[in-house]
Order: structure tokens, then C-alpha cells, then sequence
């Protein structure tokens, strides 16, 4: 079933600035999808649509099965369904302390006092951020934030969570820990929506892959789909993950029989030096 | 917001004309529609900057009419204040319905504000529209304005835009969470958003203040600038317009249109 | 509450330019003091004068009055943190910048908006919180008067030199309209202004009450109760 | 020769914060040096130790064989041959155009005109970013802004050149661009230091490896020695460079014999496998 479907849609900002260009996105329920492209192709902005911040110039998104009608009321109700993450957890804590902040989508959704308190205390015990309640965000990790700004979201129950670089700028225990917890979210049903441009990781978590460049989708499948169109992926500013591209050098260059698809994560290129050392003896 | 005419100022069709001729010539324009004493020379020159802007400076003409809206409204609103309140001495008509006399007078002195406020904003708007804020912060400096100002309206023009994009998010950020859904919402989360928007701009200006230093800064920001000056061809033309503009001025000084 | 390019006959455009010159020059002064003595004030008060110009480009929310171009004007919360005379200073080059990026107000009108948005209203603002935090209440009282006053100050100057423009038929008459409809627009605004910077100014001084510490806008004993 | 080196420096924010402890860290000239560690290690603090920002709480730092004396006229000489790049390029571009911002160094350094045009024009050409003198920052991409901050420091020319996570938020493209570019100044005779917390890029560049974590250097040496301690890396926060734990696990797992130090680049894991590819055989 599909949870979010946008059709041919494009967006100019109000400069001019063609953003997006007939961009068709599907997240089936359930999925993790990841939205891969460099710098400036139009991620977020495509993301602001995902829950009626943007409203298209042209072309219509549809969520749980329902045309997005950009009338208040509606808004109020896809903003419950769809939670952004936004890049920078610094422009989305703001209260004075985190348990206010994690309360603030609940209130607004005008939920009782110990519903909210319920969700909050679920919400930091799902990041692993209990204990934290009166600290100053400011005063947290990078690491840290990042989770607390999850949890805002989370406390809110959306079914489908939209995460802009959830990894940036944290330090690998701290990305790989965001992308544990996000990976049980989706076991439990959530639908994950996820842009990157870390091309090493995404193979790892995806169920599909979307590449953007300059605003047009310009590829889409799965992760070992999208991987072996090697010249797409490089004309995006993109690169293999590196398990894929020493492989590639291995079979191009060295003529080891490493053939496509290349094994994008360290578990399955182990696979493959296996079976070839075994075959060879 | 703001970013649409700062984006233009740097990629429109004049913006590689002699910056100084064009603030001499928005300011001049602009002082001429101000004591001119009829509507005509204001209305002409209204199109005449229509014109320069959509045809020279390659303006889409529906951003430069919804740039208008705005003055438009608010000429039109003043116009009526005006003609309603404002007149004394020759009834022309009267409304019996209401019991509103329109005076002749009241009408002219509408009409004559109406223009001039429209003449005036076209050449705000020509400026605003051609001239890189950079390019006006090197005329600036040619001119003497004290360095203090000139050094932190630069550093201002820079994190206005800084904070624009910042604040965006943050506000795209509270939506997402359901912020400004009432009225006392509204208000907590503008609130909020504003004081914390406060507390970076500080961190911002300590941080910038550390970066400047590891430059060597020492106290003031010596500028580099290069400077280029008017072409003759330009003076001669400016002049001429000018001169032009003012005979017709004092020609039309009497007229009214009642 | 900008006056628009134009709308003022020359004189009056002359006339307010010379009025406001002097204190903008003894801001200036000031200024140059302050970066002298502290160097790193220099990007803050810059900073500073952008955090004022974004707020005074917000709308408010919910109630906008028809046909009114008012919004916030972020002054009077500068004038509290920063002190009258620099704020002046920082308010008149948002007031260029409004010219030039927003198409807010004007050059002709330049004179006439420093008056009123960057001298009577800080001032106004200023004093009234010094007046009411000596009298001891809590300073978010303070803040909401600072604020409300500051701003109808600013409206009241404004209706004052739109009368002094067209005096028609006479002074009184003028001004008596003018006020009039100002205060039909203006003072449900001024009093949602006034809630709002006083929201703005708790939460700085949940999350950081060193910076108003710094600015001597709170005194130490504030501090203390909240850490 | 030391340029850089701090002798058990420890630094105390006013607040109390510890950020430093006894940390010894030495460049040499003509390195290029890596400052691996978690986010809240202390890396930034450090830097600012590098050209007299901050002073340390206790112990000294010795520039270019001079023990640094916190004077203005010593701390303007030291700022000249240490040239400091920040993370956030929106922290450190603050003038209205490029061509201005660029010129801020050398005009502080009190060069003549002409002097600064010529290395502005340079410092912009080597950065591939001349023709965008005119241009303000907010028009310009995150890869490019980080470029022109670069360039920056450049103009400066200084002996050596700091930067902190000087690829953080650039797609592949950009900051491999980023990377080559130091390559290259490194090979033209600059000292260069560099801030990261991706594993999988150091090993590439750096020629010496510190890892800090908590305000305290807890390893260094060449890349293969550092990353060989795979304990430490991991208790850090760190871990092992792809490539290499993908040799890590086949060794271990698989009992292939990939054994210590395990290759960390994607060359010199193809050698290592060829070698072994060719030994069975
Ligand atoms: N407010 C805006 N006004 C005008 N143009 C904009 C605005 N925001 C973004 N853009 C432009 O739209 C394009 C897409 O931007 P977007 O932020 O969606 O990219 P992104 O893929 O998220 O990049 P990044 O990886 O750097 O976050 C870019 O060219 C950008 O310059
Ligand atoms: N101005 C400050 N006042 C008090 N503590 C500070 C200050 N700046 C940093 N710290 C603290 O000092 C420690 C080191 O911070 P630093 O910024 O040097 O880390 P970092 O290694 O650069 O981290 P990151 O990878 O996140 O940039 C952290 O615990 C941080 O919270
Ligand atoms: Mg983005
Ligand atoms: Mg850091």
C-alpha cells in the first residue's frame, strides 16, 4: 500500500529557483526508502512536501491513499501522519529544557495532560534518552540532540517518520546508533523515509533507493539495482560504497571474477571473497 | 521574503551599469516627483521606470506588477482619505446616501499623492531592483559615511540573510509539529521561535568575532573595494533626463485635473 | 509603522532628516566607543541589528487589520537589551535596508521613519522599563509596557508628522484623523506585540540568562533564582 | 621540524567544562595530520590553541620552534603562519562578497593593494572559484562556500593550515574536491591538520593519526598503527575504516589469512587480496 505517492510534481521557489521537476516518489508501508543526491538536488525541499509545508507549483502528492488538500484542517491531520526530522536538530529544539520540547507536538495536538506525559516518557525511553528530562538541549551531544529531536516526532505517533540527514555530522557510534533505532521503528511497522548522501550506509538500511540530481528522479530500485548503473550514480556526484568499489577495481583492473552486481555491504562482499577462495581451491 | 528583490538586484539586465548612475538617477527622479506640484510628471514618470524596469532590466513584468500591489493598494486607500476628508473649498459632488461631500480640492491633492507615492516607489523599486546592495555599500564608503556603520551594516546584510534561512527552518520545523494551529499557539511559537533565533544570533556574533581574529582582525575592516567611474555618455544623458524632467515639472506646475 | 517614499512634501522630508541627524551622529559616537573599547562588540551589535531586522519582518499572527502594513518592530526589544542610543543606530540601517531589500517605508521618508521608529520609540521603550523595573515589578511586566508604550509612541509620532504635512484644514483636525484611525489598527497590534517580546524575552532568560546578565538588562540576583 | 606542538596543554571552559587534559600533539612540517575523535572530544578546542584564540589553562604551545607569547604583535605573527578554517563556513564568511571576504586576511596583514589583489586572485584560482568575486555568500552552494573560506586562509599564505571537519556535509564530489585540493598544497610544502571524525577518509590523506576522546589523546602514530588498536578506536566512539573491517571480520570470522594491520585504503586491500588470490593458486 502506498503511504506517500507524489505525481509529477515540480516546484519553483519564489526566486525562481526550479527546485524540483516532475518528481514521481512512491513509499510503499512498511518500507525503509532512502532519497540519495548531492548537495542542492532538491532533497529537502522534496521532503517539505511529504506533510504540506510546500505546496507544489504543479502536479499533486497523495498520502495514505488521500490527495493532500492544503486546507488547515487536513494539514493538521497529515502533519500527525507524517513526522520530519529535520537536518539540523538545532533549528528544531527549542524549548528550555527536553521533556518540554518533546511535549510540544503532543500539545498541540491538544491530547490530555497524561497522554502527553505518557507519550513523552515513551518517546525518550525509545531513544534511550530517559533520565535526560530537565536537561537544556543546548547542553547535549550531537548525538543527543538528534535522538531528542526523534523523539519529538515519535511522541506524536506518526505512521510514516521523513528524516533529512539524520547521520550528518555525528560520529559513527552516534550515526550508527540513529540508524539502529530507526531500523526497529520499521520493524514495528513505521515507514522510514530517509535522505542521505552517504552512499556506505544506505545499502545497509534501504528497501529502495531513489537517486535525485538537479531536481529529477534519475533512478530508482533497490540498493544492488540502483549500485550497478556505476556512470549514473557518478554523474550525480555520487560514489559507489567503497566494499562496491573495491570490487569493481578488482574485477576491472585485476580480472578477478567480482562480476555485477557488486556487494555493497561488508556482509555480502564476505560472501563473495568465500566463495571464490573456495572455488580457487 | 526580501530575497526575491536581492536576488534580482544581482542578475537583472542593468546590473552591470554604472551603480552610481543608477542611485543618481533613482534619487534625482525620486526628489522631481516629490516637489513636483501636478500629477503629470510623476505618471510619466511611473512608466518611464516601468518601462527601464521590465524591458531594460528584464524584470518578469508579473513580478514587477505584484511588486506595485502593494503601493498600489496603499496609494489608492490614501487617495480616498484624501478626496474624503480632505477637501474644503469647491464641492464638485455629493454622495447623498451618506452624507459625504467630495471637494474638488481634497480630490487633486488626492490624485497628486497618489502619483507621487507611486512615482517615488518605482524609483525605490528601480534601485532596489538594479543595484547589488554590495555595489551600494562601495558607493557608500566613496561618500564618507562613518566606517563603524558601514563596517556593521556589511556584517548585517550578510547574516540577514544567515538568519533568514535559518529561521525558515525553524519555522517549517514548528509546523511540522503542529505550531501556529491557534491563536495562543501562534503566539508561544512565533515567541519561541524569536527568542531562540536571539540566542544564536549571540553564539553567531562570538563565533564570528573568534573567526575575524584568527584573520589578524585588528579593530576595523579595511575595505577592498575597486571603484570605476561614469562614462561621459552617461553624465550627459542623466543631466539631459533630469533637465528635461524639471522644465516639464515647472511647465506643468499649475495644472490640476479638476 | 513605515511611511511610504514620497508621501511627505520636501521640506517636511528635510525637516525630519535634520531633526534625527544629530542623535543618530551622537549614536554613531557611542558606537564607536563601544567597538573601540570591546572589539568583539562589533559582530554582535551587527548581529544584533540583523536579529532586528528579521523580527521586524514578521508578521504577527492572526491579527492582521486590513490595509495595515505594521508588524513587529523588533525596536523596542533593542532598546531594552542595547540601550536607546544604539539602537538607534542599529534601527536606522534596518530602516535603509527595509528601503532597499523590502521596499518598507523610503530615502525621502528616511528622516521621518528614524524619528519615530528609531528615536521616540526606543526612548519611550527604554524609559518606561527603567521607570517600572525601579518600581520592583518582575521585568516581563516591564517588557510588555516597554513594548506596548514604545510602540504607540511610534504611532502617535507618526500621526504628528503626517499632520504636520496636511495640516488640512487645519493642525488639529489633521491629527485628530489621523490618531483616529490609528487607533482603530494600532493598538490591538501594540498589544499583541507586547505579549509576544514578552514570550520572547522569558524564554531567553530561561535559556540563557548570561546574555541578558551581560547586556545589564537583568541584575544578578535574577540569575541566581534561575540557576 | 615541529611547526606545531603543545606540551601537556589543558583547557578549562569558564564554565568548568574540562574540554582539554594534558594533551601533547605535534606536527611536523610538510605532514598532513588527522585529529580523529567523537563529537565533544575536544577537537575545536584544541584548534583554537593552534594560533592563540584560546590560551591554554595550564601548559604551553610552541609555534614553529617559538614558545607562544600571548602578546598582540607575537599572536598577529602566529596568526600569519597558522591559518584556521572553521567548520561552518556561515561562521566565517561575514563580508557582503566573496572577493571581499577573501581580501580580509591580507588586508589585516597590512600588504599593499596591489600585493592583495594578486594573492586574492591566486587564493580564488586555486580554490577553482574565480569568477564568483562579485558574488554575496547566500548565493553561493555549501561545497562552494567552504571553498571560498579556504581561499580565505589561503590569501593569508600560511606555513600552516588547520581545518576542522573540513568535509562535514559535502556530498562525495564536493569533498573529494575539498581533499585533493589539500593534497595538493600539502605536496606544494604546507603543513596541514585536519579535524575529522570519518574513519574511512583518514587513512587516505594523513600521514600521522591522533585519536582524542574526553579532552585526552588516547593514541597516535601512522594511520596502520592507530587503526590496528581496534579496542581503543571502538571505545572512542571510532571504528574500523570499511575496508579494514571487512578484512577484520574475514580474518576472524573466516579465518582467511588477512591478518594484522589489516589494509585501510581501497588500494592497498587489493593488493592484499590479489597476493592472497595468487598464493592459493
Ligand atoms: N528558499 C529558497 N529559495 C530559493 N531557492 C532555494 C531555497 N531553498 C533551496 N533552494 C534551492 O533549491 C535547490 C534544492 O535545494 P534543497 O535544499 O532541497 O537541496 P538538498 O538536496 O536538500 O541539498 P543539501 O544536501 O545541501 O541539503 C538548490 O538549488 C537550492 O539552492
Ligand atoms: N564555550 C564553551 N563553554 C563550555 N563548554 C564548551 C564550550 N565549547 C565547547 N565546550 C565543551 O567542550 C568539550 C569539547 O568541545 P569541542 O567543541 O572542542 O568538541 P569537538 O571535538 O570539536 O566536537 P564536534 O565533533 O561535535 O565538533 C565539549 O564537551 C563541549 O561541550
Ligand atoms: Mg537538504
Ligand atoms: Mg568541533
Amino acid at each position: 500500500m502506498k503511504v506517500i505517492e507524489t505525481k509529477d510534481i515540480t516546484y519553483e521557489y519564489p526566486d525562481g529557483t526550479k527546485a524540483l521537476e516532475t518528481v514521481n516518489f512512491i513509499a510503499e508501508k512498511g518500507e525503509i526508502v532512502a532519497l540519495l543526491g548531492p548537495n542542492g538536488a532538491g532533497k529537502s525541499t522534496l521532503f517539505l512536501h511529504f506533510n504540506g509545508i510546500i505546496r507544489p507549483t504543479w502536479g499533486t502528492v497523495v498520502i495514505d491513499g488521500k490527495t493532500v488538500n492544503y486546507n488547515k484542517k487536513e494539514l493538521m491531520k497529515i502533519r500527525q501522519k507524517v513526522g520530519i526530522v529535520f537536518q539540523n536538530p538545532d533549528d528544531q529544539l527549542f524549548a528550555p529544557t527536553v521533556i518540554e520540547d518533546v511535549a510540544f507536538g503532543p500539545m498541540n495536538m491538544g491530547l490530555s495532560k497524561d497522554e502527553v506525559e505518557q507519550r513523552v516518557k515513551e518517546a525518550l525511553y525509545r531513544v534511550d534518552m530517559d533520565g535526560f528530562e530537565k536537561k537544556p538541549p543546548h547542553h547535549l551531544s550531537g548525538g543527543e540532540k538528534k535522538r531528542v529531536a526523534i523523539a519529538g516526532i515519535l511522541a506524536m505517533k506518526p505512521k510514516i517518520m521523513v528524516l533529512d540527514e539524520p547521520t550528518s555530522g555525528l560520529d559513527p557510534k552516534g550515526a550508527s546508533q540513529i540508524l539502529k533505532l530507526l531500523y526497529q521503528l520499521n520493524n514495528e511497522g513505521m515507514t522510514i523515509v530517509i535522505s542521505t548522501h552517504d552512499v556506505d550506509l544506505v545499502p545497509i538500511y534501504a528497501s529502495k533507493v531513489y537517486i535525485i540530481n538537479q531536481g529529477k528522479i534519475i533512478k530508482h530500485g533497490t540498493p544492488s539495482e540502483v549500485f550497478e548503473d556505476v556512470k549514473t550514480i557518478r554523474d550525480a556526484n555520487l560514489r559507489l560504497p567503497r566494499i562496491a568499489h573495491l570490487m569493481e577495481i578488482l574485477e576491472k583492473k585485476d580480472k578477478l571474477p567480482f562480476n555485477k552486481p557488486y556487494p555493497l555491504t561488508i556482509g555480502s562482499a564476505r560472501k563473495r571473497i568465500l566463495e571464490e577462495f573456495k572455488e580457487i581451491k | 521574503m526580501g530575497r526575491t528583490i536581492d536576488d534580482y538586484a544581482y542578475s537583472n539586465g542593468l546590473k552591470n551599469t554604472n551603480s552610481l548612475f543608477k542611485v543618481l538617477f533613482a534619487l534625482l527622479t525620486m526628489l522631481i516627483c516629490v516637489i513636483s506640484t501636478s500629477p503629470i510628471i510623476p505618471f510619466i514618470i511611473i512608466f518611464f521606470i516601468m518601462f527601464l524596469i521590465i524591458f531594460k532590466a528584464k524584470i518578469p513584468y508579473k513580478f514587477y506588477l505584484k511588486f506595485l500591489s502593494v503601493p498600489l493598494f496603499f496609494g489608492i486607500l490614501t487617495f480616498l482619505f484624501m478626496t474624503l476628508f480632505f477637501g474644503m473649498m469647491e464641492p464638485w459632488f455629493k454622495i447623498n446616501l451618506i452624507n459625504i461631500i467630495i471637494y474638488k480640492d481634497g480630490f487633486n491633492l488626492g490624485i497628486l499623492v497618489f502619483t507621487r507615492i507611486l512615482g517615488g516607489f518605482s524609483c525605490l523599486g528601480f534601485l532596489a531592483l538594479t543595484t547589488p546592495m554590495t555595489e551600494i555599500f562601495s558607493l557608500l564608503e566613496r561618500f564618507k559615511i562613518p566606517l563603524i556603520i558601514l563596517e556593521i551594516a556589511m556584517i548585517m546584510y550578510r547574516y540577514i540573510f544567515v538568519f533568514l534561512e535559518e529561521t525558515t527552518n525553524m519555522y517549517q520545523s514548528q509546523k511540522t509539529r503542529l505550531g501556529y494551529q491557534s491563536i495562543k499557539g501562534s503566539f508561544q511559537s512565533l515567541g519561541i521561535l524569536a527568542g531562540n533565533l536571539f540566542i544564536r544570533t549571540w553564539i553567531r556574533g562570538e563565533q564570528i568575532y573568534i573567526s575575524m581574529e584568527s584573520r589578524c582582525y585588528n579593530g576595523s575592516i579595511k575595505s577592498f573595494k575597486t571603484q570605476n567611474s561614469i562614462s561621459t555618455k552617461n553624465i550627459v544623458l542623466l543631466i539631459s533626463f533630469e533637465f528635461l524632467i524639471i522644465i516639464g515639472t515647472y511647465l506643468t506646475a499649475n495644472y490640476k485635473i479638476l | 509603522m513605515h511611511i511610504m517614499e514620497n508621501f511627505l512634501p520636501l521640506q517636511w522630508c528635510f525637516f525630519w532628516y535634520l531633526l534625527t541627524i544629530p542623535v543618530v551622529v551622537y549614536g554613531i559616537i557611542q558606537i564607536k566607543d563601544i567597538t573601540e573599547k570591546n572589539p568583539e562588540s562589533k559582530p554582535l551589535l551587527a548581529v544584533s541589528g540583523a536579529f532586528i531586522f528579521i523580527l521586524s519582518s514578521i508578521r504577527l499572527p492572526s491579527i492582521t487589520v486590513p490595509g495595515s502594513t505594521s508588524h513587529p518592530t523588533g525596536i523596542g526589544l533593542g532598546a531594552v537589551f542595547f540601550g536607546p542610543t544604539v539602537t538607534c543606530v542599529l534601527a536606522s540601517i534596518v530602516l535603509v535596508f527595509q528601503a532597499l531589500l523590502l521596499a518598507h517605508g523610503g530615502i525621502t521618508t528616511l528622516g521621518a521613519n528614524i524619528f519615530s521608529m528609531g528615536i521616540i520609540g526606543p526612548f519611550t521603550a527604554w524609559l518606561t522599563y527603567k521607570t517600572i523595573i525601579k518600581t520592583g515589578l518582575s521585568s516581563s511586566i516591564a517588557i510588555f509596557f516597554a513594548a506596548f508604550t514604545g510602540d504607540i509612541f511610534t504611532y502617535i509620532t507618526t500621526a504628528f508628522q503626517l499632520a504636520f504635512a496636511f495640516p488640512i484644514p487645519n493642525f488639529n483636525t489633521a491629527l485628530f484623523k489621523f490618531i483616529g484611525i490609528y487607533a482603530i489598527t494600532q493598538i490591538p497590534i501594540s498589544i499583541a506585540e507586547a505579549i509576544l517580546f514578552v514570550i520572547i524575552f522569558e524564554h531567553i532568560l530561561k535559556l540563557r540568562p548570561d546574555i541578558l546578565r551581560l547586556l545589564k538588562v537583568i541584575g544578578p540576583r535574577k540569575v541566581k533564582e534561575i540557576i
